[in-house]
């Protein structure tokens, strides 16, 4: 299940929602990403996400298809914030959900790691010297290439 | 063609879309990317970051050699950075 | 910090504990374990989580003290629970917090895995056919191995 | 010396945990696990799985070859299932 959303999501309630209804669900691995205060040495008082409306569903919609084909998930859940942030503030979370920890674990990293790369998300950091496009990091397209299969 | 475009494109162009007519001979993404700085120096100025720009056709990725077509909505933007 | 408790517990109200002091922390990693309805093809009704008050504790303490040695880590929670539990509640929850997704994913990982083979709780599954203490599985320990330094 | 048995040990043997005077000559954990059996059927029954078993000293994981003393608190049970 994925959500696009500017509203802030409650961990706990997301997570029952999940799992519930599907007793034989016996590992819930869950990512929250959060806006930190400080990024490359600059103060941030805001951040705000611009996306793409449209392909920003279809994007989460695929890797979430993908994780599916390639763990074995009774359940999962993608939600991602637009709009005005502030240090501290929930920006996104992912929620894998199997019989055992390690489907659990392996695919919940996968997602975020596809996310990083592919739903199309820009952040703008509000700081003293005005507000400054967030760069892309090497590190999220490594992290994304070792899950292509050889 | 319909073009969006987002983030640090965006505001060098100075905006978010637009409806362009395809001048004849434009027809891959990498014809689009070599006509629009013509279209003036906002253009000229963002695209000279191309190397970095991520294009989407019809909302999925697209490469530099895919085929344009009037109908369909062709995104530009930089590097994703959400997460 | 480390908790061994009979109550439940909140992932919410946990997570927000450990980041809200800290506007640095931009990576969360939740686990979450839950009484699964059938195990080995068996119904369950309830299970029993027997534990060894004192080592239990020094076990938790001294795995989380060993994360915080490899990862770069700003917070870390390790909550388990004894006693009667039934199928779909909260048994463990390990959370990670740190700067960067990687650490916090990594880190987590490890937990569990220790935890799972060396905190000393025994499970009680209650069944049709009476109490049937659960046996453990040879993946836990390769799982644990993996982490060794070589 | 405390000794404390868990999970199916404990059920086997039939207590959670006794003191015990030990008898010159056992020095070891192995010596431990050779002498109890000698305590009665419910030891001998339930140390037959002597090989799963894992042992703490002072709330500690110890081996077989580890010395123990009288005012030591040893731990014998099946391995841990928690998590």
């Amino acid at each position: 299940m994925i959500r696009v959303q500017s509203e802030d999501f409650d961990l706990s309630l997301e997570v029952r929602k999940l799992t519930e209804e599907n007793p034989a669900i016996g590992a819930v691995t869950a990512f929250i990403g959060l806006v930190r205060d400080i990024a490359g040495g600059t103060e941030i008082s805001s951040m705000t996400l611009e996306h793409y409306p449209g392909m920003t569903e279809k994007m989460l919609r695929e890797i979430e298809t993908e994780a599916h084909q390639r763990w074995n998930l009774d359940a999962s859940l993608i939600i991602h914030r637009y709009g005005q942030l502030a240090p501290g503030d929930q920006i996104v979370l992912v929620v894998t959900c199997s019989k055992h920890r390690k489907a659990a674990f392996e695919s919940c990293e996968f997602l975020m790691d596809f996310l990083k790369t592919k739903a199309p998300f820009w952040k703008l950091e509000e700081t003293p010297e005005g507000g400054k496009w967030v760069d892309a990091r090497d590190g999220d397209t490594k992290a994304t290439e070792r899950w292509l299969k050889s | 063609m319909k073009i969006l475009y987002f983030a640090w494109l965006r505001t060098e162009i100075g905006k978010s879309s637009e409806d362009i007519s395809l001048p004849a001979g434009i027809q891959t993404v990498n014809d689009l990317l070599n006509w629009l700085p013509e279209r003036g120096n906002n253009y000229a100025q963002a695209l000279q970051k191309r190397d970095l720009l991520r294009i989407a056709i019809n909302q999925d990725y697209a490469d530099l050699d895919q085929k344009i077509h009037d109908s369909d909505e062709v995104a530009i933007f930089p590097p994703v950075t959400g997460g």
